[in-house]
């Protein structure tokens, strides 16, 4: 299936786009950071230290066990800073 | 009732306060925090730069605000958050609350403070002469989180 | 730094929020908290009168702002409180507080709010067709400073 | 002694001034009280019920016990309603 994936924040700037499509079979956030990882160093880097990150599945925030199976895009950032 | 704006504008806290406040006879109690760029000490700020995820910024603010009124007894919500550049002294954001008990305004208006700054997608990035750097997410913020973990 | 106004005229709640966030690119945090005159739903307000002890007043205010200003990191503080003859809908009051920490700021204004309701020497009277009635102080309302005795 | 005595809000309405010097020789609030209540009806009235009143010595909040020896002046009035 086709996922959009985007980067927010310093994942953005180690992944070097805000956002791209990616052609997946990954069944959930944490096979989706496999496969990206696996693909190249920036990647890699990015996702070295799961616990930094936070992820939105269709623009809700979940866990990296969470299902993407229908998803329409999936956003990877740091800790919100808001306020 | 609520009115969530997600800007790149600046905005006059004071006028929105007073629009908010307008018209209000059955509210006696108005709670607002305005939250404004802060030097830095160590290294003047140059500006700060606030990143956000358009889409899910406004969902996350309406679901956080959905909830202050579902907790507390409230005639209405106002949020305003800007992103984009901002120099030192200028407003970052702010919100209201309106009720007619002060214990629910204050209430309501705290709570929304804690979860607009750990669940709704905004990142700060501080610019100095020393360089840049992203804000970091303080423990502090999702322990604050846990006040209102349970009735 | 804090400012305590006891006065008759009306004040624009905008313009004080304004004037008192200008300049304070030392603190993040402004928490403002606004009491107006309600309409009463059984018996319309024709007006609200409020009384006042003019010496007294400013010196209770002084103090409770005081000790809000040791207990917390403030970097202001102002207090406006009028008495006369109000309208429904017109501004009875306002506090606000500076800190660089959210959560000073919204305690400052919750502990001055408590401790004005019942130490500052105020008296409200509601003014109805049907006549008029002092406003009677609230259990809840002492309740309220009990929060605040220990540490 | 001379001391200004005040009385606010419905206090003010049942004694029918807002101040009044009185001489006294009363060492306390609760004298003074008493001294006030035995003179007319309204004073008796207004402070009946103790428990419904506040006072303040030299704009100071105390309670009925406190000193008044020294004092300029003694206010009587209900629990505030401010805010």
């Amino acid at each position: 299936m086709k996922l959009d994936v985007m980067y927010f924040a310093w994942v953005r700037e180690r992944i070097g786009v805000p956002r791209e499509t990616v052609e997946t079979e990954a069944a959930t956030v944490a096979d989706l950071v496999r496969e990206l990882s696996a693909r190249e160093d920036r990647y890699e880097l990015a996702f070295s230290d799961l616990d930094a990150l936070r992820v939105a599945v269709d623009q809700d925030l979940t866990d990296f066990d969470a299902s993407i199976s229908g998803a329409r895009e999936v956003a990877f950032f740091p800790p919100m800073t808001g306020g | 009732m609520m009115r969530i704006l997600v800007q790149e504008a600046s905005f006059d806290v004071g006028a929105e306060l007073n629009a908010f406040q307008a018209g209000k006879t059955d509210m006696g109690a108005i709670v607002s925090f305005s939250g404004i760029v802060r030097d830095l000490p160590e290294a003047p700020l140059r500006h700060m730069l606030i990143e956000h995820y358009p889409g899910m910024t406004e969902r996350a603010l309406t679901k956080i605000a959905e909830e202050a009124c579902e907790r507390w007894s409230l005639g209405d919500v106002l949020v305003i958050h800007r992103y984009g550049q901002m120099a030192p002294g200028d407003q970052i954001m702010m919100v209201a609350t309106a009720s007619p008990h002060r214990k629910d305004a204050f209430a309501a208006a705290d709570f929304l403070m804690d979860y607009l700054k750990s669940r709704a997608p905004f990142w700060k990035k501080e610019v100095t002469a020393d360089g840049s750097d992203w804000v970091s997410a303080k423990d502090e913020d999702e322990e604050a989180l846990r006040r209102w973990k349970q009735g």
